[in-house]
């Protein structure tokens, strides 16, 4: 039997096979469909302080192997998921992380002081990468120094481990994840989703109700590779890959690429339970390849 | 709400656009009610990346069928699929009508338009399996758009068919027939499926006459079972307007629920 | 009958198709499969001043709806062009434009002078965006300085317009772009390929002998638009649209986002008339719109 | 080097992993020669995005075969397809083996390994109307691997089968073979098409015999005519190793032509 467990220092993994925040839900939705537990862990849908109406739609377009969302983190708030949500999740042996939101610095510490106060939470992703809030899909993880200025805002603040979540829309995603690290970040996510647009020809009107939105799915799994990979051999924090990831053989890339643990996204919304056969072929690989744990293998791509 | 990625097909009919396939998914079509929906893999790889929702069209012993019209990529390669090949369907997914056993002896209506009118045939044998006395409007833009018309009449429903040019029934939208007919006899409920507009027009005539109704909307979905939020349409929940999950709240709605002016929102 | 024509300010051109750099060969490659002359203009192969090795193989990876590439750019060289290309493209009644690379701000400026020297070309496309060259996959396009410097040496030193090809890799490609309109280039065309990268689990060796490539095909597309709807709206000259086209509507949605005219990449490779289907969806849309001068749809997105 | 679209497959064989499709491209045929290949599109729509690279393995009047293992995706879905169905072609493409006349007469060799049996096919048919004695080495890992040995064997070549696990002719490598019957008597020429190390063996052996010997390279592809120079190989031009395109300057070259050696690139 192969050891897939991974380590993140702050956290250990039974393995590395997270599901991506906004891809599934709040976790519940997913229990029809396998066991949470078998998960590594998962990160549940961004959380502002306040509950969020979110854009109008339309809010999904589909492009070649690829989506673009603009939910605009349409959400509960806080207060409904440590009320109705949290204290169904608490119970499970795996994971749950909390992506965290805020219109301003202040709103993240708030958010984190607020769940601070709750249990059953393992970490929070920072999420300062959404593209689909701002008009001009805009973000603080454009700039080292918003960056690093919220995580050390929420790390003063919190008592929690801290996973920031980087955006791709970037010149140099080193140079922001090193602001991230250099702040007190326990680890960094990458990659967000990327700006896109689409637009009907017969109408001439954009596909997304909010005219911009975030590309993810396979399409951009190449382009995420490079980055996790760029990253990685760069920063003392683990990084956790996100791009693409349908397939064991997917998240593997990333893994080699200098990943610690991966997410899985848009693969949830089409099979429900994409995660287990992410793991399988984990699984199936090490068997293959006479592994015995597969934390040997993270980074370990011969350039 | 279950996964069956190898669902048989057993059966395929097809006229011009439209596409009738038949697979054996036991445990699906055992839990389904009409107005519910399956997200359905059109490919393998990832693409086309997404599912594709559609109505559950009927149930027969342990077969469901899907009707679709071709509206694009996915739909054209679904329409491909040929008994002996397996379909990866996720469902029952959605609320479904209400097939509510005091309509038993009542009159009720059922709106159909163009592809619209997949979930109603499962509806109207449900409704009449209850005692209720089923009349299918069902209209289309040409008579190469109503290719249930003949079912429904060998199958003995009472059935008011339109076109819009004519070929075929009235001549006429099918909201000038359900006008008509309401009018004539008003139903204890209306079940409608269609277009956005026509959806509009029914929610007039039900409550200009007072008679509860029921709309299918439709909807780009992401996932189809209430995870990415992608889906939404404006839909009072208390009275107040909201961004409400169709895959989960829907697809079927009280049609004075619905919002339909986009100022209003 | 529409008129495709449209109006680039220093060049019109028969219909606003052109084939991009690096997928349309030397032209002449394509002959066997369309007419030359029916296209807008193409742009030929970048050119070093001398020939040039390119990179090892495998150069090519195929990937959800896309493709990497890392050619390295080999290619004959100026002197080789002049003589033994250039030639037969003169009497072509269509836009022939050069690719222009260089390694250094020098080099750029030597090309474009040799070619100065030669007949028959209609403007200089300047490459200052490919992620294949350098080892990181850094280019002058990051920076707007440097993409400045190089547009203002080669206005200076050379007597044709010039056209700055951007890359996508940055954080504000609108930043990029004014830089480039400010030093005084006529043209900006957007995008070049992401930097990306793919590994084979099994040997956990990068897929292609340079370690990076570029990300082109339809898979870009959305980010494409994204860009150049955001360039467009926000520079005077005239901004040409690449990414991910392959066919009338694809290339529709970038010029109404604002593009006056499109490049066809990656499509060529698979379908060498591609710029043809793409010629005849235009068509077929102007026709069922009734649009009598292609032109006037350009920048037309009601957001 | 002519596109058609719409070849139709009038013909499909299958064994195992291995298929052979015929189809109707008349402009094609006539131009086709031995060790050509075409560019065959495996999807319309964006996924997979490329033409995969096939050998032409027989002509037959108007119709042209190719004949592959199913390797990867792309490969699958050719396999899918069915005569009455069209193939979307692009050829024929590189520069294709020497069939000189004054091969006439002469006993010639042809070295295929797995699914590099495919061009030989062709070739051995054009060779034998020269008049040349095609003498057929052909290998594989095991008996599933060589599918044509039955064929060639109906259809009266002098064959050398062999097999890794010698579960059908001779058991050891092609290259094995190929030794032991050059060293009985030298043939004219050597063609040989399979994997890398085949190639390199078929190479060596021919040199240390002083036979001419044809090889022919594969390589990934973005266009196959020259356009996107993604297929290099190193092979030496004018003495000197260069990055040469395999769809162009090859698919075949002269054996020592070819530079194996990674460090004397
Ligand atoms: C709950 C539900 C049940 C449905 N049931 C049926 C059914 O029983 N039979 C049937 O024929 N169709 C049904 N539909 C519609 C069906 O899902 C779409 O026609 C199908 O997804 C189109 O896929 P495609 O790849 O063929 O077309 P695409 O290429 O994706 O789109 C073709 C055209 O349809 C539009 N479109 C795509 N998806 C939707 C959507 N979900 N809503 C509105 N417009 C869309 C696009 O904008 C485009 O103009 C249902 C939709 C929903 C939401
Ligand atoms: C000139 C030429 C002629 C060919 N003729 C034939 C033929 O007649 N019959 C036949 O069966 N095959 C032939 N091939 C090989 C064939 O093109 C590949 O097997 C096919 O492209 C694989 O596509 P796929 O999508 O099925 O697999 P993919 O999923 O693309 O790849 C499957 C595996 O094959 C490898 N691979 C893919 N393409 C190539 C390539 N071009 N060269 C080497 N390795 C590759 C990949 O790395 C992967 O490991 C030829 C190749 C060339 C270059
Ligand atoms: C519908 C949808 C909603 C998303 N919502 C969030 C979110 O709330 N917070 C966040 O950090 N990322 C969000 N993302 C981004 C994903 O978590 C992930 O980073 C991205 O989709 C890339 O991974 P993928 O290609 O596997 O989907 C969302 C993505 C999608 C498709
Ligand atoms: C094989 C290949 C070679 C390319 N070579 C060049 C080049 O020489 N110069 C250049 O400016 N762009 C080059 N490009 C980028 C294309 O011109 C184009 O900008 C990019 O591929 C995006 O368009 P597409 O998606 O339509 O391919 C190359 C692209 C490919 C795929
Ligand atoms: S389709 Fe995903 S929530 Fe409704
Ligand atoms: S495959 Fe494009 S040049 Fe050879």
């Amino acid at each position: 039997m192969t050891d897939l467990s991974v380590d993140l220092g702050f956290l250990r993994l039974k393995n590395p096979v997270l599901a991506a925040s906004g891809t599934f839900g709040y976790g519940l939705e997913f229990e029809p469909f396998l066991e949470l537990e078998r998960l590594g862990g998962f990160v549940v849908k961004g959380l502002y302080y306040g509950p969020r109406e979110g854009n109008p739609p339309p809010r999904l377009v589909e492009t070649p192997s690829g989506l673009i969302n603009a939910i605009g983190l349409q959400g509960i708030g806080v207060a409904a998921f440590a009320e109705k949500i949290l204290p169904r999740l608490r119970s499970l042996k795996t994971a749950v992380i909390v992506n965290v939101c805020g219109a301003s610095e202040e709103e993240y510490v708030r958010v984190v002081e607020f769940l601070d106060g709750c249990e059953g939470i393992a970490a929070y992703e920072l999420n300062i990468s959404c593209p689909n809030v701002q008009k001009d899909g805009a973000c603080p993880a454009f700039s080292p120094e918003a960056t690093a200025a919220i995580v050390r805002e929420v790390k003063r603040a919190g008592r929690r481990p801290v996973i920031t979540k980087l955006s791709p829309n970037v010149t140099s995603v080193v140079e922001i994840a090193l602001a991230a690290q250099e702040a007190g970040t326990d680890a960094v996510a990458l990659v967000n989703t990327f700006l896109a647009m689409a637009i009907d020809v017969e109408t001439r009107r954009p596909k997304l109700g909010n005219v911009l939105g975030g590309l993810s799915g396979p399409a951009i799994r190449p382009i995420a590779v490079r980055m996790v990979w760029q990253v990685a051999s760069r920063l003392k924090v683990p990084v956790i890959g996100v791009g693409g990831i349908r397939t064991g053989t997917d998240a593997l890339e990333f893994l080699i690429a200098g990943a610690r643990a991966v997410q899985v996204g848009t693969a949830n919304l089409v099979d429900p339970d994409a995660c287990l056969r992410v793991l399988a072929g984990l699984e199936d690989y090490c068997r293959r390849h006479g592994i015995g744990r597969l934390e040997e293998i993270v980074g370990t791509v011969k350039t | 709400m279950l996964k069956n990625p190898e669902a048989k097909i057993v059966g395929r009919e097809a006229w011009g656009d439209y596409v009738l396939l038949r697979f054996e998914a036991p445990t699906i079509s055992a839990l389904a009610r009409p107005g519910q929906f399956l997200m359905v893999r059109v490919a393998d790889g990832p693409y086309p990346l997404l599912r594709r929702p559609l109505g559950i069209h009927l149930r027969k012993d342990k077969a469901l069928g899907v009707f679709f019209k071709i509206a694009g990529e996915g739909t054209a390669l679904l329409a491909r699929k040929r008994p002996g090949e397996t379909l990866d369907v996720l469902g029952p997914l959605g609320n479904g009508f209400s097939v509510d056993p005091c309509l038993a002896g009542k009159a009720v209506f059922a709106v159909g338009g163009g592809r619209g009118i997949a979930p109603l045939y499962f509806l109207a044998w449900e409704l009449r399996a209850l005692g209720a006395a089923v009349k299918i409007l069902y209209g289309g833009r040409t008579k190469d758009d109503v290719p249930l018309a003949a079912r429904f009449r060998d199958e003995a429903f009472d059935q008011v068919l339109t076109t819009d040019d004519g070929s075929a029934g009235r001549e006429g939208f099918v909201t000038a027939a359900l006008e008509e007919e309401a009018g004539k006899a008003a139903p204890a409920m209306i079940f409608a499926c269609g277009p956005d507009p026509m959806l509009e027009a029914v929610g007039r005539i039900a409550a200009a006459r007072d008679i509860p109704a029921e709309l299918s909307l439709e909807s780009r979905m992401g996932c189809g079972f209430g995870a990415c939020w992608g889906c939404v349409q404006r839909v009072r929940v208390d009275g107040k307007p909201a961004w409400v999950k169709i895959c989960e709240d829907g697809p079927v709605f009280p049609a004075e629920a619905v919002v339909w002016d986009k100022d209003a929102r």
